[in-house]
């Protein structure tokens, strides 16, 4: 293919699983419009193009660089870092890159406690020799290297500066191309925006209006304890929905699903911690007035951050479980 | 990831070209392209310019087995179903069965049936994925095409728009019936212990009939297609079955009670090079026949045959490595559990080779299709 | 924060009605106690959003105290059931997320116990003075250095190699 | 959050000195130094006294020399003197909410003894408050119109006084009294220290003029049992308690009373303490208002058995007052001010057991003696004890149940005044031997410590000690004469006093419902129960509720004449809040962002006011103005941050946090 004078987009990705690179795929017969419009210069689940071509390019000269998943590694540091100085236009896709994302659960251990279960503790791991992923492994006088495995997950924000943001675990296809289509006509909204409607999900959602006016909950229940009514509001039958604090622009699929939101477009933009806003409005909804009642209530939430949280643990206020090391190393006469 | 991994030789990596002259010692391919996963290459060359020895790596690691942990039990097909977004169906039932395995609960027929659809379903979307978006443009584009044609959009221009169309066309509906039941299609939601979340309405049916019809018959026409880019041409047969190509381990498929191949339920079955047993046993089963090696030079560990024990990463009967996914799979059982379509894709494979035993998974060309 | 000079810093949010007015009652009445708490006012304890306590820990709070109205006494009827029940959950949040459980305190203090104030705050003090430091910033410095390095890393090399054509 | 758009934001920032209750705690100069190197800050001064007229003046000048656009004025607590500044900025020319205060007396300097870590506090809450006042939008009061009419709760001397104030200045009230008539504990005290004029003949002029009055709704018997809205507009509903005696047709004529099937009165008298008896149909007493009779079902025969030949009803006649169906019945009104003056209750002895008070009979409290010297009481006025005998030698122990680790510590006030007004009457009744022991005697107040030489002359015992034993005179004990042990504190001995009667000098106490009644008004209690005022100097008679407001012994222990004071002075605060006919509320309501909210419903249910609802055309959830009371709870709660609060914005709340937090 000739170079063209089509604008020039990437896509990468990062910390992340392939489900956004699916979401693209997903845009179905629009991508061939797609495919007309622009010159993919990078894209390493369906094109050959290698880092070194990337490195190759003039500074900016890719007009907009699609990048999911969260940073993990110095790798993606990397390669992140290089997107950003070679695309005029870096947008975060997916809830990964936007917010952290599954893997960003993984910020509640630390770097060592991951390593030693992975490769030591599992059941299945069979390692007797103690061996590690190593920065480095000599081979004949050369090495073979690995990037370094970061303490914490970040979200893409966090490591270089964002101009737009497509959420969602992963974007849907509608979203894609509209964020698209804005980008090819040049007519995006102010930068750091997040292409998707700043409304919660409730407005999408086909059971809003079976939710009672009061829901005065007893009790969180756990969706394979309870027949689930496949026409009511998920909340008023106990089930942790999510809905409320999420940001729309899924279609509210996981409703037509029959299961709860959890949160993956995660907050709209006067949010500043999805989780805080999503434990205010349930705590709030609580019938029982004393402690007991209160925590008996509460009992059907067995895992605060991992359902508050579920995407949205690096990008939140406290950012990850912070370690144990920090207070002994004080009290030790020995800030930090 | 998937331990296939469609590369192709040396043309690949960049200043190989210029052979004989300043042949590198190392040729580095980063990253991997066209396959879900993060992975790259070290292929160290002897004086001669042969391999000396290759490095598949994989710079990543996101430790689901460790935040996994604490959570509700619930919650892990949701949450396992990201370890791969392109297969997150396959990660999800299986998180799905392992809880009815947990609860001690046998999901009702129609869930069952529900289930088995949506995973059926997935298994051939996303092996068209495969076929014509990752693996397949090395054969259709060709192998001698220049890189940046070696894709989706260069395998359209070659089988022509129209082709294209119906072959996104038929993924696009095929993926609508699994977000259907599943909410998503990328990470579905309908996986309970027990069931699913969600049912099917009779009037929906003719509508799905009518799709299985229809990707039946785009099943054989992707087959044409692959016979036609493929098999009609004698270089790429000879490619495909050379010896380079060709990766002797054993083979790991689930099969039914009479070892026939099902892609929802029943037993794994561990066959060797040669094709004789090793193993056969319940999912649940998995740490008694399953084990993982741990290398320094990558953070994706090894999985291999437990009895066996780590042998290194060496081929033949005796060795503990297995292959898995769609070679895998026919190698591991005796047969479909459906009558064979016209022209059995079995045969296809077989014939080739021209050999008694399984065929092997050769590297990319055979194992995933 | 002062090397080897820390003290506990808490943010306490009081309501209006109650515990505001108790801290004005224990200034009037002047009892003495621990300097380290900075009250915001908030008209009800039941304004208080859990994204202010989490903030107020990010931007360095060592503890966070949280005031209201005895049960039955809120002055908008039940806006401190509310808080006790975001409070109860928080808890459990921040306890997961590696934060001491004193760390966040809530106390019914009415208008009339100025002496409640001076405890409160004196014994949230000690405690956290147990604790030591929370410093959430520092610990965002420590966290992002691993990604400092690499920037700088990158800065240089961009700076020392020439552009491509 | 949002963030808000930074315009050009100029700061002026004052700390005051206060004398030196805030500059001696404190360095000011370093905390303006530190303040005026603050981002926004324009300007930051330090001054004497800000809240006076020059201080005042010096911020308008500021505003007006130096195009100051926000006031942060760093003093005493904004509960003391916002509205102050609020108002010199308003006058300025200047939105008044641009300005906000940091309390750096009573959080800051008041407590605080180190005055390095004060300096420090003062420029961090400093910090924060310049950090929000950056952010604060231009609001406007509201104006809130206010009803007419006042509801007084409790019929004692002290809401009978307001509601007469209010009446004759033609305002409708309705006072509602639990009791079947007013007149609280005042109609059962015979005379009144110090001037010792009959407490009846004060009282009941002022009972039947409530009664008649036209501006007056009188409802006994009754209790207020729910109260909704905000001030200028109260609803409030009341419950009548059966009387079983229709109160418009009853004339007072009592011939029922006489008829009653009970030839006898038998049954413990109420008004009476339990010292003397009525019939099941009764007047509490001759005085009583209104003069209608009711009927106790517990004893009425025609409840118990359904089988009275009914001798009232024949009494009665064709005014068919009678009326055994009656039920209780509720009320609802509007109103626009309360008035609380539910009283008090007396201390209970019993619960200082070595007094023997319910043991032996000749222990009384000094209410019951009250009774006992009242002409119109259960012995006609004469002082004889529960044994048909005149006592010869009395025992008056004071602060019982007052002043006391164990009881209650504050001091009742009015004790030893009636202890010796007491010991007085006694003493003129019966010519006993009458000893007072006290622990200090107290008599401030207009005439007081005159009446106290008066008594003190009169040969009283004024013995300074407490009594530490009551025990039957070994000596006599069949008379029931009584052995008193006691400290003779001044002369440093141990007394053995016999009495035939002791008059335990009983403390006044809040009343045993003072919790319920004080949620139902949302109002506060002090330590020791009573009802808070908001200042105890400034706002003695105002509540923490607006347009409630306080009289009598609710507050505290007070007098007669401190009562009728204070009624006099809720009287005019509710009258002032009538007249003006509005109040201003202020405007940190809750609003919600239409555009943002999904309509999830999660805030309607959580406001205490009923103020969201959701638009049914847009399924958006809109908050009422006029009802919202601004607590902020359903800001908190929303979940997707469409809900804002003035004053209170979160991105205000945040940088106050972040302010605060910003300096060590």
């Amino acid at each position: 293919m000739n170079p063209t004078s089509k604008p020039k987009v990437a896509f990468y990705w990062c910390a992340s699983c392939g489900g956004c690179e699916e979401a693209v795929v997903d845009l179905a017969e629009d991508i061939l419009n797609v495919v007309e419009a622009v010159e993919i210069v990078f894209w390493p689940v369906a094109m050959d193009f290698k880092k070194q071509d990337l490195e190759a390019m003039p500074d900016r000269a890719i007009a907009a660089a699609l990048v999911n998943g969260a940073i993990r590694t110095s790798e993606q540091e990397e390669m992140v870092r290089l997107l950003r100085r070679k695309s005029q236009c870096l947008i975060s896709y997916g809830a990964c890159a936007q917010l952290g994302g599954i893997p960003a659960l993984a910020n509640q251990f630390e770097r060592e406690e991951i390593l030693r279960y992975v490769y030591q503790e599992a059941p299945s791991v069979i390692n007797n020799s103690g061996t590690y992923p190593q920065p480095a492994t000599p081979h004949n006088g050369d090495t073979v290297t690995l990037p370094a495995f970061r303490n914490s997950v970040r979200a893409l924000d966090q490591v270089v500066e964002v101009d737009y943001y497509i959420p969602g675990c992963p974007p849907t296809p509608a979203l894609t191309k509209a964020a698209l289509d804005a980008l090819l006509a040049g007519r995006l909204p102010p930068r750091g925006t997040v292409l998707a409607p700043d409304v919660a999900l409730c407005e999408q959602c086909p059971r809003l209006e079976s939710k009672p006016k009061d829901l005065s909950l007893d009790a969180f229940q756990r969706p394979h304890r309870t027949a689930l009514d496949p026409e009511k509001c998920l909340l008023a039958q106990g089930i942790p929905c999510m809905g409320p604090a999420t940001r729309s622009g899924c279609e509210a699929l996981c409703i037509k699903g029959n299961m709860a939101c959890t949160g993956c477009f995660g907050p709209t933009s006067r949010v500043l911690d999805h989780g805080a806003k999503i434990l205010s409005c349930f705590a709030s909804a609580l019938a029982p007035k004393e402690p007991q009642g209160i925590d008996q209530a509460l009992a059907g939430l067995p895992d605060p951050v991992g359902t508050f949280y579920r995407y949205s643990l690096a990008r939140s206020l406290l950012r990850r479980k912070r370690g144990p090391s920090q207070t002994q190393h004080f009290i030790r006469g020995n800030p930090p | 990831m998937s331990v296939a991994t469609p590369i192709l030789p040396m043309r690949e990596a960049s200043g190989a070209s210029s052979a004989g002259l300043h042949r590198p010692r190392r040729v580095t391919i980063d990253p991997i392209t066209r396959l879900e996963g993060h992975g790259k290459i070290e292929i160290f060359l002897d004086e001669k310019g042969n391999v000396e020895r290759a490095f598949m790596q994989v710079p990543e690691l996101r430790g689901f087995e460790v935040f996994s942990r604490g959570r509700p039990a619930e919650d892990m097909p949701q949450i396992t179903s990201r370890i791969c977004g392109v297969c997150p169906t396959a990660h999800h039932l299986a998180s799905t069965k392992t809880l009815d395995d947990l609860y001690q609960v046998e999901p009702p027929p129609a869930a069952r049936k529900i289930r088995e659809l949506v995973y059926n379903t997935f298994m051939l979307e996303d092996h068209a994925l495969h076929f014509f978006v990752l693996g397949g443009p090395d054969f259709v584009v060709g192998p001698d095409a220049p890189p940046q044609q070696r894709n989706i959009v260069g395998l359209i221009q070659k089988v022509g728009l129209d082709a294209g169309r119906k072959v996104i066309g038929m993924r696009r509906r095929l993926r609508d019936l699994i977000a259907y039941f599943g909410g998503k299609v990328v990470h579905p939601v309908l996986g309970l212990p027990g069931g699913v979340s969600k049912a099917l309405s009779p009037q929906d049916l003719p509508g799905f009939q009518q799709l299985a019809q229809d990707s039946l018959e785009f099943a054989l026409w992707t087959l044409q297609v692959f016979k036609q880019a493929v098999l009609a041409n004698p270089e790429y047969v000879k490619l495909i079955t050379a010896e380079a190509y060709t990766h002797k381990t054993c083979y790991m498929g689930m099969v039914d009670e009479q070892d026939k191949v099902n892609f929802y339920d029943g037993k794994l079955r561990v066959v060797d090079a040669g094709g004789r047993e090793v193993c056969r046993f319940a999912a649940r089963q998995y740490l008694d026949h399953i084990a993982e090696h741990v290398e320094p030079w990558s953070y994706v560990k090894f999985p291999y045959l437990k009895d066996r024990g780590w042998k290194g990463f060496v081929e033949g009967v005796d060795t503990s490595i297995y292959s898995v996914a769609p070679l895998a799979r026919l190698n591991a059982a005796t047969g479909m559990a459906t009558p064979p379509g016209p022209g059995g894709l079995r045969g296809i494979l077989h014939d080739p080779g021209g050999e008694t035993g399984p065929p092997h998974t050769g590297q990319p060309l055979g194992a995933n299709y | 924060m002062r090397e080897g000079n820390w003290r506990p810093r808490i943010v306490a949010f009081f309501c209006n009605w109650c515990t505001y007015t108790a801290a004005d009652l224990a200034g009037v009445s002047r009892l003495k106690y621990a300097p380290n708490a900075r009250v915001i006012r908030l008209m009800c304890s039941g304004r208080l959003d859990p994204q202010l306590v989490l903030a107020a820990f990010a931007r360095g709070a060592d503890g966070v105290l949280i005031g209201g109205c005895h049960p039955g006494d809120c002055h908008y009827l039940e806006g401190n059931y509310k808080t006790l029940r975001r409070f109860r959950l928080l808890r459990r949040l921040l306890r997961d997320l590696g934060i001491e459980e004193e760390r966040l305190r809530l106390e019914w203090v009415s208008a009339a116990e100025g002496e409640k104030i001076r405890q409160v705050v004196t014994d949230m003090v000690e405690t956290l003075r147990a604790l030591g430091p929370l410093d959430l910033p520092g610990q965002f410095r420590q966290w992002d250095q691993e990604v400092e390095t690499l920037k700088a890393q990158v800065v240089e090399a961009e700076r020392l190699t020439p552009q491509p054509a | 959050m949002r963030t808000p758009r930074p315009d050009q934001v100029r700061i002026g920032f004052y700390i005051c000195h206060c004398g030196t209750n805030i500059a001696g705690a404190l360095d000011v100069g370093e905390v303006v130094n530190h303040v005026a190197g603050l981002p926004g800050v324009a300007l930051a001064r330090d001054y004497k006294y800000l809240c006076s007229d020059p201080g005042q003046e010096l911020i308008q000048h500021d505003i007006r020399d130096h195009g100051l656009n926000r006031i942060v004025v760093a003093a005493c607590s904004p509960l003391m003197h916002e509205r102050t500044f609020r108002r010199a900025v308003e006058e300025a020319g200047l939105n008044p909410f641009y300005c906000h205060m940091v309390n750096i007396r009573e959080h800051d300097a008041w407590v605080h003894t180190d005055r390095q870590e004060a300096t420090a506090k003062a420029k961090a809450l400093a910090t924060g408050a310049v950090r929000r006042v950056a952010l604060h939008k231009p609001l406007e009061t509201k104006k809130v119109p206010i009803h007419g009419e006042v509801l007084v709760v409790g019929g004692g001397i002290a809401g009978i006084h307001a509601a007469l104030i209010l009446a004759d200045a033609g305002k409708r009230v309705y006072l509602v009294e639990r009791e079947p008539t007013i007149g609280g504990h005042m109609a059962r005290f015979d005379k009144t220290f110090p001037t010792l004029d009959c407490a009846a003949c004060i009282l009941t002029p002022k009972m039947s003029a409530v009664g008649a009055h036209p501006n007056i709704t009188l409802w006994t018997y009754s209790e207020v049992t729910q109260v909704e809205g905000y001030v200028g507009n109260f609803n409030v509903t009341v419950t009548r308690k059966p009387r079983y005696v229709i109160e418009d047709a009853c004339t007072g004529c009592l011939q029922c009373i006489e008829a009653c099937i009970y030839h006898d009165a038998r049954f413990p008298d109420e008004f009476n303490l339990g010292l003397g008896k009525r019939k099941p149909i009764h007047l509490p007493f001759p005085q009583a208002t209104p003069p209608v009779v009711l009927i106790d079902p517990g004893t009425c025969i025609e409840f118990k058995t359904g089988k009275c030949k009914k001798t009232c009803v024949e009494a009665c006649a064709d005014r068919r007052a009678i009326d055994f169906q009656q039920r209780e019945e509720t009320r609802q009104i509007q109103v626009g001010t309360i008035i609380i003056a539910t009283g008090f209750q007396t201390f209970d002895p019993r619960r200082i057991p070595y007094y023997g008070y319910g043991v032996f009979p000749t222990v009384y409290t000094a209410l019951e003696v009250e009774r006992l010297l009242n002409a119109a009481g259960p012995t006609g006025g004469e002082v004889i004890l529960r044994n048909g005998k005149p006592p010869q030698r009395v025992g008056i122990v004071h602060c019982v149940g007052s002043r006391d680790e164990n009881t209650n510590r504050y001091c009742s006030r009015v004790c030893c005044l009636y202890s010796l007004k007491l010991a007085h009457l006694i003493k003129e009744h019966t010519g006993a031997e009458v000893y007072n022991f006290y622990i200090d005697i107290r008599t401030p107040g207009k005439g007081m410590e005159e009446f106290y030489n008066r008594v003190a002359e009169e040969g009283m015992h004024l013995v300074r000690g407490k009594v530490a034993d009551v025990y039957p005179d070994p000596a006599d004990p069949a008379n029931g004469r009584l052995m008193l042990q006691v400290e003779d504190t001044l002369m440093g001995r141990i007394l053995k006093v016999p009495v035939d009667m002791l008059v335990l000098s009983v403390g006044l106490e809040p009343r045993a419902d003072t919790q319920e009644v004080r949620r139902k008004f949302n109002l506060c209690c002090g330590p020791e129960g009573f009802f808070l005022e908001r200042h105890p100097k400034l706002a003695p008679v105002s509540s923490y509720a607006e347009g409630v407001f306080l009289a009598g012994c609710c507050q505290g222990p007070k007098d007669i004449p401190d009562t009728v004071a204070q009624a006099g002075a809720a009287a005019a605060q509710a009258l002032a809040l009538i007249v003006r006919g509005y109040t201003e509320q202020e405007p940190n309501t809750a609003y919600v962002r239409e555009e943002d909210c999904s309509g999830c419903k999660s805030c309607i249910p959580l406001c205490p006011y009923t103020a969201i609802s959701l638009a049914a055309d847009k399924q958006k959830a809109f908050i009422n103005e006029a009802l919202c009371k601004g607590c902020g709870v359903c800001v908190a709660a929303c979940p997707s941050g469409s809900i804002g609060q003035n004053l209170f914005e979160d991105e205000q709340l945040l940088s106050e946090v972040e302010g605060v937090l910003t300096y060590a």
